[in-house]
């Protein structure tokens, strides 16, 4: 197998298009400037070498003063305006693309030393491996097992740090099929370099046989769902159950306020958190008796937990919870 | 006993006064005022003991900045982060 | 030029600091600032071949994209140790601790630094801090990196994080100490008539670092511990078990790390400040401006290092302050380059080694700090950090900045440390061969980065395979670079022909006594200048003729 | 007398140790300072586990070695000032008084260390508080073994140098001329001080109410 000397990766999203023409503009600038600055130097290193006829007269002292303060006044304005520029547009692409749109396909991301393991919403699992449609936005939810470690795909041009004890959040919408290297970008033990994989942007069509050709493997929500009353939860969370606690249907996505007086929006963080440790965000109106499940809850769980709320999103509270799987 | 150390005991009793203020209130339900209180009197404290107890009331301008140095860049510190921990959940995921 | 018999020749048997005591034990209880500072370039010049060592078989190794001399560990094991050694054990003591201890008395016209007993204590402190980094690496290694991230460092690795981390915190003592000297040194004891305007850039560039010395090292020391209790007990604020933030340990670190690299850059801008205006033979370009350019990177350099977070879990708010004020601190930066080109105009310029290094230091440092203003940005950042760009950039910074302008300090003071000049020929070589190895060695890694190559990789793509033995060959030839000069100059020292008191008719307070200094530096009282950098291109050009 | 001693006092020009030191405070400020920001930024995240974890904590003794520490930073700023002024007699008494305290302070300090570790308030190892906010209430105690600690070594320093200097002025190597060591060392020993000011409401004080 041959490859090129030196190439880039392709820009397989429109975000890293964007990435990219910010790219060759600053290096339009810097480059303008480490040829300007290698030229002046060197012209006057040879036109004012020792011995070389040459005009050497300054200016007096008061008038190079007042010269020297307007020379030297240009170049901290000329730089700052580029600056300027630099950082809005780097943090307008930035800023703009932080925010997933809403119908993204949620996809969960748990990394452990040293391997991606992936979770579709429709309970397909994946190692290393990220089957993802062509042109459609893809959100991933992600978490840590042990150390950090960082979902890096060049194709796309961002990355971001995959953390224990906590959700992070990398979303893009692949418009050009292929297959795009996975790495890992943040230093996480021995087999760091060897933590890599492959994203796979289908056409749908291809998507589709993908999906269907999955074993059948029940979706995480059911698996969530199961969950939910093995643990439990559906004792007090639970249509009809005695017990004062909030109902957790159609919750999703919605702000709750505290106890505090404080608004919290209901996600993926919160129900993690919500969990965990529940004493620490109490829901308006409800007292803390939930036992913390810190500790005593895999990560795994977890997700399936928090797929079983996702998908409650659009169920009126009080219908029968879990009918709307079937 | 001359005056000036008179003045040291004098800033001495202020200090336990302080204390017992601190430790008063504390016992007084005032929420998150408590903390906001004790915390206040510990930098009234702590300013009259380097002013007086370490005499930077009599020291050059050299010293009062470099006293004045370590509590600036302790509020760097502390202020920059709070950009971060103050907005982390509100932004984002 | 002017040369070396323009002085009087000095009698051989003159008393100098060197010739005050020839046994080790005068050398290991001196409190001569001239002498602890060789003992500190001794000292770090052992570490920088350790680390290079490191260096080197990283290198080789990475040749090949499969494992080709060694495995995973023992590779994660040498760019920890890399990575230690050169930040701590020689970046942020060369300069200041080696030219910044003999020079700075000097250039205010003192006998010595303020608390000379304190500056011994500085070195061996450094020692013992050195011993325990020493101990870790031979009773296993580290393989965490550098930056010690939890919980890699806490609960997963199995090395030794805790000796790495006691010689590190230890280390922070000696610099410490060295940055309060100095502070205290400028303060007080500049002769009578020097007023901080009057100050060579050096001194100012030295006092500069030594407040970031003074007032980031200890948060460093106190995180650093905070992560050993953390490891040893199991438990504490990082720990995402117990809800804490393994972030937060991140801030912490960067809040020190972040400033030391103006630590390791900042005296290098001095240097160069100095060599520069001494073979342009000129005034530097805006005196003031470069001095409140060396302030101003000192304050806003504590203000970015969130920079360094961006995908790292920092909020998106946290960003955009530090990605502005990253901008904010390249402004000085920018203004220094410019205005040494400009000291360049009209100038009578010979190059001599040191000169060739200086002219090396800003080049390098221009790509260096340009290659910066990408990953200030949060869309490049997202992109390139944590790859080989990141790599590329702050070697351009430290081993091009820091370490080139440490080279054309050593051979700007020389003649006046050991009395004695270098084989001219040959230094200029070294120069050259360091310039020309470096840029083959780190300018690929741009492009590596650029292709997504992540840092700290092991074994990569065969794709990337190309650009890595151009990396590697690089490195070969800047090896021999840095091995040329510790050849000449030993041999220097019993061989070269002696320097006189100011052998490139320099203008600096340093240049009015003898070379060797005496051992209270100056015979007579040095003669203030009217003004830094008296230097005069025209009476220059007229002497020559 | 007193106004000239003031007055031998006013240095505007600090001597060379003396500003060395105050130097290495601000760096001691920045050392405390992080365990300051560590804990802030914790506390943050964690209120209520550390308003409860903070009513574990032991006020009456906490209180008592407040009083010891700041009365103890008296008498470290009178024996200075006795020097100073030539009052050698009285600089030895005091000194002596401040090294008592510091004793008395570390001792204090011992007996409540034992009854945390009695009351399995070692946050590694067998916790006693069990309740849903356990890691917060373990964060909490880790920060208080973690603080206390490093002010408990600082003041161990201290009462060595302190005992260096009440042997140094009562054999009279330190006098009204040369009293600059003691002068430093009560400036250090009032930094130690200065930590158990802040120290005191943030580990004994958050939830009494």
């Amino acid at each position: 197998m041959s490859y090129p000397l030196v190439a880039l990766p392709v820009a397989a999203t429109p975000y890293a298009d964007k990435v990219d023409g910010l790219f060759w503009a600053v290096t339009g600038v810097c480059a303008f400037v480490t040829l300007g600055i290698a030229f002046a130097i060197t012209y006057f290193c040879f036109r004012y070498r020792s011995g070389a006829a040459a005009d050497r007269t300054l200016p007096d002292l008061a008038a190079g003063k007042s010269r020297s303060r307007r020379i030297e006044a240009t170049w901290i304005a000329v730089p700052f305006a580029f600056f300027l520029i630099f950082f809005a547009w780097g943090a307008q692409l930035y800023y703009v693309y932080d925010d997933p749109p809403g119908n993204a396909l949620q996809v969960f991301v748990t990394a452990k030393q040293w391997m991606w393991k992936v979770e579709h919403s429709d309970g397909r699992r994946e190692i290393n491996e990220l089957h993802v449609p062509v042109g459609e936005p893809v959100r991933l939810v992600m978490t840590s097992q042990d150390v950090i470690h960082d979902f890096y795909v060049p194709a796309f041009r961002e990355k971001r740090d995959v953390l224990p004890g906590r959700y992070t959040v990398l979303w893009f919408k692949p418009t050009l099929t292929g297959v795009y290297p996975l790495r890992c970008d943040e230093f996480c033990g021995t087999g760091h370099s060897m933590m890599t994989g492959r994203v796979y942007v289908m056409s749908r069509d291809a998507y589709s046989r993908w999906l269907a050709s999955g074993s059948e493997e029940p979706s995480l929500a059911r698996l969530g769902f199961a969950r939910f009353r093995e643990l439990g939860c559906s004792g007090c969370h639970g249509p009809g159950s005695s017990i004062h606690a909030p109902s957790l249907a159609g919750l999703y996505g919605q702000m709750v306020p505290l106890a505090d007086g404080s608004f919290v929006r209901f996600d993926d963080a919160y129900i993690r958190d919500s969990i965990l440790q529940p004493a620490r965000q109490i829901a308006a109106g409800y007292s803390n008796d939930m036992p913390p499940f810190a500790g005593r809850i895999s990560e795994q769980d977890l997700l399936e937990l928090t797929a079983y709320l996702r998908s409650l999103a659009n169920t009126p509270p009080d219908v029968p919870q879990g009918n709307h799987l079937q | 006993m001359t005056s000036g150390a008179l003045r040291l005991i004098g800033i001495w009793l202020a200090v336990i006064v302080l204390l017992g203020v601190s430790l008063g209130t504390s016992y007084i339900p005032l929420g998150p005022f408590n903390s906001v209180i004790s915390v206040t009197i510990a930098f009234v404290q702590a300013l009259l003991v380097w002013t007086f107890f370490m005499r930077l009331r009599w020291s050059g301008l050299l010293v009062r900045l470099i006293a004045a140095a370590g509590l600036i860049w302790f509020l760097l510190l502390l202020g920059l982060s709070l950009t971060d921990y103050l907005t982390r959940h509100t932004v984002g995921s | 030029m002017s040369t070396v018999t323009a002085e009087p020749a000095l009698p051989e048997t003159e008393s100098n600091y060197l010739a005050n005591g020839y046994s080790l034990w005068s050398w290991l209880t001196t409190t001569d600032h001239k002498r602890i500072a060789i003992l500190y370039a001794v000292t770090i010049t052992a570490f920088f071949f350790i680390g290079g060592a490191a260096a080197t078989l990283m290198r080789l190794e990475l040749i090949s994209p499969t494992p080709l001399i060694m495995g995973a560990e023992t590779y994660n094991k040498l760019f920890t140790a890399h990575g230690v050694i050169m930040v701590w054990f020689f970046l942020i003591p060369s300069i200041p601790a080696t030219l910044g201890n003999f020079l700075i008395p000097m250039m205010v016209g003192a006998k010595d630094v303020a608390l000379p007993r304190v500056n011994l204590l500085s070195w061996y402190t450094f020692i013992l801090g050195g011993a325990f980094v020493i101990v870790a690496l031979i009773s296993g290694g580290i393989d965490t990196g550098w930056t010690f991230y939890i919980p890699l460092s806490t609960r997963y690795s199995e090395t030794q994080v805790v000796y790495g981390v006691i010689g590190v915190f230890v280390t922070g003592f000696s610099s410490i100490l060295t940055g309060l000297n100095f502070i205290v040194t400028v303060h007080r004891l500049r002769a009578p008539g020097l007023t901080w305007f009057k100050l060579p850039l050096f001194v100012w560039a030295i006092y500069a670092t030594s407040i970031i010395l003074v007032l980031a090292t200890p948060v460093l020391a106190m995180t650093l511990v905070l992560l050993a209790v953390q490891r040893v007990f199991g438990l504490g604020i990082f720990d995402a078990a117990l809800g804490g933030d393994p972030v937060l340990f991140q801030h912490m670190f960067w809040f020190y790390s972040h400033p030391a690299v103006y630590i390791m850059v900042l005296p290098a801008m001095g240097v160069a400040s100095e060599v520069i205006t001494c073979f342009a033979r000129k005034p530097v370009f805006g005196y003031r401006t470069m001095a409140y350019a060396i302030a101003a990177i000192a304050a806003f350099g504590f203000m970015v290092w969130g920079h360094h977070m961006f995908v790292a879990g920092q909020s998106l708010y946290a960003s955009l302050v530090f990605s502005f004020l990253s901008y904010v601190v390249a402004i000085p930066s920018a203004i220094k380059v410019f205005n040494w080109t400009a000291t360049l105009y009209k100038g009578s310029i010979t190059f001599e080694a040191p000169m060739l290094y200086a002219l090396g230091f800003v080049g390098l440092f221009l790509i260096g700090g340009l290659t910066g203003l990408y990953l200030a940005s949060l869309a490049l950042d997202a992109n390139l950090s944590d790859t080989y760009f990141v790599v590329a950039h702050f070697h351009y910074i430290m081993v091009g900045g820091s370490v080139m302008a440490y080279f054309a300090g050593i051979h700007f003071w020389w003649p006046k440390i050991t009395g004695r000049m270098y084989p001219e020929s040959w230094s200029r070589l070294a120069a050259i061969v360091i310039f020309i190895g470096f840029n083959l060695t780190f300018f690929p890694q741009f492009i590596l980065g650029l292709e997504g190559m992540p840092r700290r990789y092991f074994e990569y793509a065969p794709q990337f395979q190309f650009l890595n033995i151009l990396s590697s060959a690089g490195a070969s030839i800047l090896a021999a670079g840095y091995v040329l000069p510790v050849l000449y100059l030993t041999w220097s020292i019993r061989h070269g022909s002696r320097a006189g008191g100011n052998p490139w008719g320099a203008k600096g307070l340093e240049w009015q006594t003898r070379s060797p200094p005496p051992v209270e530096n100056f015979d007579v009282p040095p003669k203030i200048p009217q003004r830094p950098y008296d230097y005069d291109p025209q009476a220059e050009e007229a002497q020559r003729q | 007398m007193s106004a000239n001693a003031e007055l031998a006092g006013r240095r505007a020009n600090d001597s060379e140790s003396e500003v060395g030191l105050w130097v290495f405070l601000a760096s001691e400020v920045m050392f405390f300072g992080l365990l300051f920001y560590g804990y802030t930024i914790t506390r943050m995240a964690h209120p209520q586990a550390f308003a409860i974890a903070s009513a574990h904590t032991d006020v009456l003794l906490g209180s008592i070695n407040a009083l010891v520490i700041f009365t103890s930073s008296l008498t470290v700023a009178l024996a200075a000032r006795s020097l100073r002024i030539g009052a050698q007699r009285a600089s030895v008494w005091l000194l002596a008084a401040t090294l008592a305290l510091g004793v008395l302070f570390l001792a204090i300090k011992c007996y409540e260390y034992y009854s945390d570790i009695d009351k399995h308030l070692v946050p590694w190892g067998d916790f006693a508080l069990h309740g849903p906010l356990a890691g917060g209430e373990r964060m909490f105690f880790f920060m208080y073994f973690v603080m206390t600690g490093a002010h408990a070594i600082h003041l161990t320093v201290g009462l060595g140098l302190l005992a260096f200097m009440l042997a140094g002025v009562a054999r009279g190597v330190y006098t009204q001329k040369n009293s600059e060591a003691v002068e430093l060392t009560a400036l250090y020993w009032a930094v130690v001080d200065t930590v158990w000011i802040f120290l005191y409401p943030v580990l004994y004080l958050v939830h009494r109410s």
